[in-house]
């Protein structure tokens, strides 16, 4: 089982790999959703299907929305030139992450022996033990996410209810009541925001 | 060991591509590889070996159970960070879109006029 | 204490944020009414609780099974800036936003917003106090970008980005706890850090999360959302990110963190230091060449930011306490100067301080307010922020620690020359041909500008010692208690 | 009719498309007794309508498939989520008064392992899934349609600049 999920993850990260420094954002997108899935596969293996199917349905709604929405404006990214201060902040920072990842990980507990087991009355064996009695939920994990804790739903509604408002308003075509002045054109020639709102009079009641 | 090592690199090249991209469409991809680390690490700590999914049968015993699972706490934290994870990629995504109806493109290196 | 109070503070504003997008638009403006009625109901509410304690089992589920929402004085302070900061943001925002369109969406957010860090003030839980701290950062990206112009747009994505990543690495740092500690509850991860041998994991787990705080706090080597996002907001909301938001998701975590479960060793400490030193003397030296008022005024913020996370690092009583007044006081004064940019903004359409000039003759309260807070921050007798930087500054000689201390002054002078050349290049002087046709602000913005310039004066008055000791002492006390009881009632 | 995709596609679309909106119902509803839940139901539902979108194209969806009525199922769902979570809160005084109270169990419990088990958490599971079905779909329309902004006319993204 280790032995597979090696491989799992091995192949995630040459994904993302191949995610982050492919030219082209098609197949950008495309490697990233490899990612995804084979995340998925993984939360199989580890015996979370419930997880495992939220997070595979998840990578289908982003992918249909980057290849929609993003790509499908302008297939290519042109030739880039990697920013500088940004890549060397990079690579130091991520040198230092896996300088403290080897230094820790002599440290890191056994796979497979899961830290709630390990410590005498943790949540987690709560919830198996009584969640059935307690909530009449079979499946534990409804039980905890519902009902033990349900605020951490509550508050998931509210995020995504928050993102909702928030991608209304960035859309919106007229942000502002007042008649616009300046038409300039950006870079490239894209048109710049031509007709914004030629409401009568800027004062709303 | 190994397998924790291996989600901190994946942890590490998502970190990697987020400061180091320039384009909008790459740091929205980098911000969701790293996002993936982080789930995968939480489900790997709650995994037992040879256990079993986290949904009790009907007749099963209980305390038989409680030996024999994965723990469910953090199978329920993830599907939160995967909800709050999808609700910022959408909210990324409108900013990228509406970015690039202003500027005509995706690199932030051409749009950056704000210098911090 | 009414336990049962608790849940109100995140069911009124998350609430009133699902309901006002369905209200159509009609004469009495119901966003706008509903805005500042729920956050005034906040207010009264948690004036109420101010300086008590309690606890609320979330379902009724003891402590480390369900999660538990928990008063003590230093969050029912928080509760109380958050409210009190809210109600004068979405007080000022009716006239505000006259220009803009999704008045409605903007409300809601606002409330979601304050939603989250009421949820972040209150929980006993570190998942949902990540998830609390998601809402309200998802809810201020989306704010910051609120105009919805190119340069908004550009300052949005970057905040979300780099505040994100602030995000991921707490959420990493909670994997990492939850993979040596089996628990997520903040009382049972104290009780089980103390008991368990140190190790390289601990420190790991506390870089991630210190890592993480820090973005969201803008502390210096992580600022640099912010000099971006707060101009580009409008301006309620820049008043909100830089007077709470940055405390609430930033400061008050990591103390809560640092102090009631890590339970801060000397060299936690130090570093905490370091990092406010740098902020303090950097933030000041950044905003001393701006000619923008809010991205200056955002740059303050670092230095400010600095100041407490100085006063936090000290790790005396005298330290904690003066942060935490610090952190009251910034709350007051920095958003009555945001406020006062916006207001200028509002009537001239500029923040180019070269372009201001003898604003004073046209706008009587505004500049008013502007040099109230002004005063204020840069160490003025009468005013509150001259008190908490005294005691910030005995502090740090208490500590022995005199070069911190004659930092803060050297810094404190420094804001207040800064501060001089925004009011003699906005306020004072002659008034330029272009501004003789301006007027002052509506009356609603003006209300909101008083409410926080009686605010500056009256928040002084906290460091009259029965004052101090209600409030200050037992809020320094929650912090100083070393790590939080575990167990508790059931 | 030029718009959307083949006839091929929109054909197998119009028979795949039950089977996906029943898989998300069944998906959500048994969230309490399997894998599910409302999350991956909610989006599974949305994918039934994002399918449809793409397949028959904007047009077609636009007349039959309204967003603005989306939006308005968020805000009641969300509010019909708080209001499940409050119930404890209101029916119940003094000490015993608490936030996500499983109230209705209480008084029903129902059989475990039954469709009616549980409580409020199927019905929680339920708000959570119209939530996401309206927000994901909502989001996924306006964010495909941004790249017809300049031609799409006022009305589509008028309804956006304030309340409905």
């Amino acid at each position: 089982m280790p032995e597979l999920l090696t491989l799992l993850l091995v192949f995630m990260i040459i994904a993302a790999i191949l995610a982050i420094e492919s030219e082209d954002l098609t197949s950008a997108v495309v490697s990233m959703g490899a990612v995804g899935f084979g995340l998925s596969v993984c939360f199989i293996l580890l015996r979370a299907p419930e997880v495992a199917l939220a997070q595979i349905v998840v990578e289908v709604v982003v992918l249909i929305v980057l290849l929609r929405g993003i790509v499908s404006v302008k297939p290519k990214t042109g030739p880039e030139k990697p920013d500088r201060t940004g890549l060397y902040l990079g690579v130091v920072l991520v040198g230092l992450l896996l300088v403290l990842s080897v230094y820790v990980a002599g440290e890191f507990p056994q796979l497979g022996e899961p830290s709630f087991a390990r410590f005498p009355d943790s949540a987690g064996e709560t919830y198996l033990k009584q969640g059935l009695a307690l909530t009449g939920a079979a499946n534990s994990v409804a039980a905890v996410l519902l009902d033990f804790r349900g605020l951490d739903s509550l508050g998931e509604v509210a995020v995504l209810f928050a993102a909702l408002l928030g991608v209304m308003l960035l859309v919106r075509k007229n942000p502002r009541l007042e008649i616009k002045v300046e038409a300039e054109s950006g870079p490239n020639g894209a048109p710049v925001e031509k007709g914004a709102a030629k409401v009568s009079e800027g004062e709303p009641k | 060991m190994i397998i924790y090592f291996l989600i901190l690199l994946l942890f590490a090249v998502g970190l990697y591509g987020l400061l180091s991209q320039r384009n909008l469409v790459k740091l929205i991809i980098s911000m969701s590889i790293l996002e993936c680390a982080a789930d995968l690490l939480l489900i790997a700590a709650g995994w037992r070996a040879n256990g079993s999914a986290p949904v009790i049968a009907a007749g099963q015993d209980a305390g038989q159970f409680a030996l024999s699972s994965v723990d469910p706490l953090p199978q329920a934290m993830v599907l939160v960070s995967i909800a709050i994870g999808l609700a910022l990629l959408l909210l990324l995504t409108a900013i990228a879109l509406r970015l690039y109806h202003e500027y005509g493109t995706y690199d932030i290196g051409e749009i950056r006029r704000l210098r911090g | 204490m009414s336990s049962s109070l608790l849940p109100y503070f995140l069911m009124i504003p998350a609430g009133l944020g699902f309901l006002i997008p369905l209200l159509g638009r009609s004469r009495i403006r119901p966003a706008d009414t509903l805005a500042a009625l729920g956050t005034g109901l906040l207010l009264a509410l948690s004036l109420f609780t101010l300086g008590k304690t309690g606890k609320h089992l979330v379902g009724g589920w003891p402590q480390p099974i369900g999660i538990t929402l928990a008063l003590d004085p230093l969050s029912s302070l928080m509760l109380t800036l958050i409210a009190g900061l809210g109600l004068c943001a979405s007080i000022f925002s009716i006239r505000a936003l006259d220009r803009h369109t999704g008045r409605s969406h903007y409300y809601s957010l606002f409330l979601l917003m304050i939603a989250g860090m009421n949820g972040v003030a209150l929980t006993r839980d570190l998942f949902n106090l990540y998830v609390f701290l998601e809402l309200a950062s998802i809810s201020s990206y989306a704010l910051v970008a609120f105009s919805a112009e190119a340069e908004d747009l550009e300052a949005g994505f970057k905040y979300a980005i780099l505040s994100g990543l602030g995000s991921i690495f707490i959420l990493l740092g909670i994997a990492v706890v939850y993979l040596c500690y089996g628990t997520v509850n903040l009382p049972q991860l104290a009780e089980r850090l103390a008991l368990a041998p140190a190790g390289e994991l601990i420190n790991f787990s506390l870089i991630l999360l210190l890592a993480g705080f820090c973005i969201k706090a803008g502390l210096i080597p992580f600022h640099f959302w912010l000099p971006d996002a707060h101009p580009a907001a409008p301006a309620p909301v820049s008043a909100m990110l830089s007077g709470i938001l940055i405390k609430a998701l930033g400061l008050y975590a990591l103390a809560r963190l640092l102090f009631n479960v890590y339970d801060l060793s000397p060299g936690l400490g130090r570093l905490l230091l370091g990092l406010g030193a740098l902020s303090m003397i950097g933030g000041v030296l950044l905003a001393i060449g701006q000619n923008d008022f809010k991205r200056m005024l955002a740059y303050h913020s670092i230095s400010q930011i600095g100041y407490i996370a100085l006063a936090f690092g000290l790790g005396t009583p005298l330290g904690i306490m003066a942060g935490i007044y610090h952190l009251v006081n910034h709350a007051a004064f920095k958003s009555l100067l945001f406020l006062s940019a916006g207001a200028v903004e509002y009537r001239t359409g500029t923040r180019d301080l070269n372009e201001l000039g003898g604003l004073r003759a046209r706008m009587p309260v505004t500049s008013a307010a502007s040099l109230v807070g002004s005063l204020s921050i840069a160490g003025v007798p009468p005013l509150n922020g001259f008190f908490s930087k005294l005691l910030i500054i005995f502090a740090c000689v208490q500590a022995g620690r005199q070069g911190l201390a004659a930092a803060a002054v050297i810094v404190s002078i420094l804001t207040l020359a800064s501060f001089m050349k925004v009011q003699r290049a906005a306020f004072f002087g002659p008034l330029k041909d272009k501004w003789t046709g301006l007027k002052e602000v509506p009356f609603s913005m003006q209300l909101s500008l008083f409410l926080l310039m009686a605010a500056c004066l009256a928040l002084s008055l906290l460091v009259l010692p029965g004052l101090r000791e209600q409030f200050l002492n037992s809020a320094q006390a929650v912090l100083s208690a070393g790590i939080m009881p575990a167990g508790g009632s059931r | 009719m030029k718009e959307g995709m083949s006839l091929i596609v929109k054909t197998v679309a119009r028979w795949v498309v039950g089977f996906i909106f029943l898989y998300g119902i069944y998906i959500t509803a048994e969230g309490h007794l399997g894998p599910g839940g409302g999350f991956s139901g909610g989006i599974i539902l949305a994918c039934s309508y994002i399918l449809i979108l793409i397949a028959y194209g904007r047009r077609f969806a636009s007349r039959n498939l309204d967003w603005r009525i989306a939006r308005i199922m968020a805000g009641v769902a969300a509010l019909s989520f708080l209001a499940l979570a409050m119930l404890g809160m209101i029916f119940e005084t003094g000490g015993n008064a608490h936030f996500f109270d499983n109230l209705i169990r209480k008084n029903l419990p129902g059989t475990a392992f039954h469709l009616f088990s549980g409580g409020n958490i199927p019905l929680l599971n339920l708000a959570l899934a119209i939530l996401v079905l309206a927000s994901v779909f909502t989001a996924f329309v306006l964010l495909a349609a941004v790249r017809f902004w300049e031609t799409r006319g006022k009305k589509f993204f008028s309804s956006l600049e304030d309340g409905p």
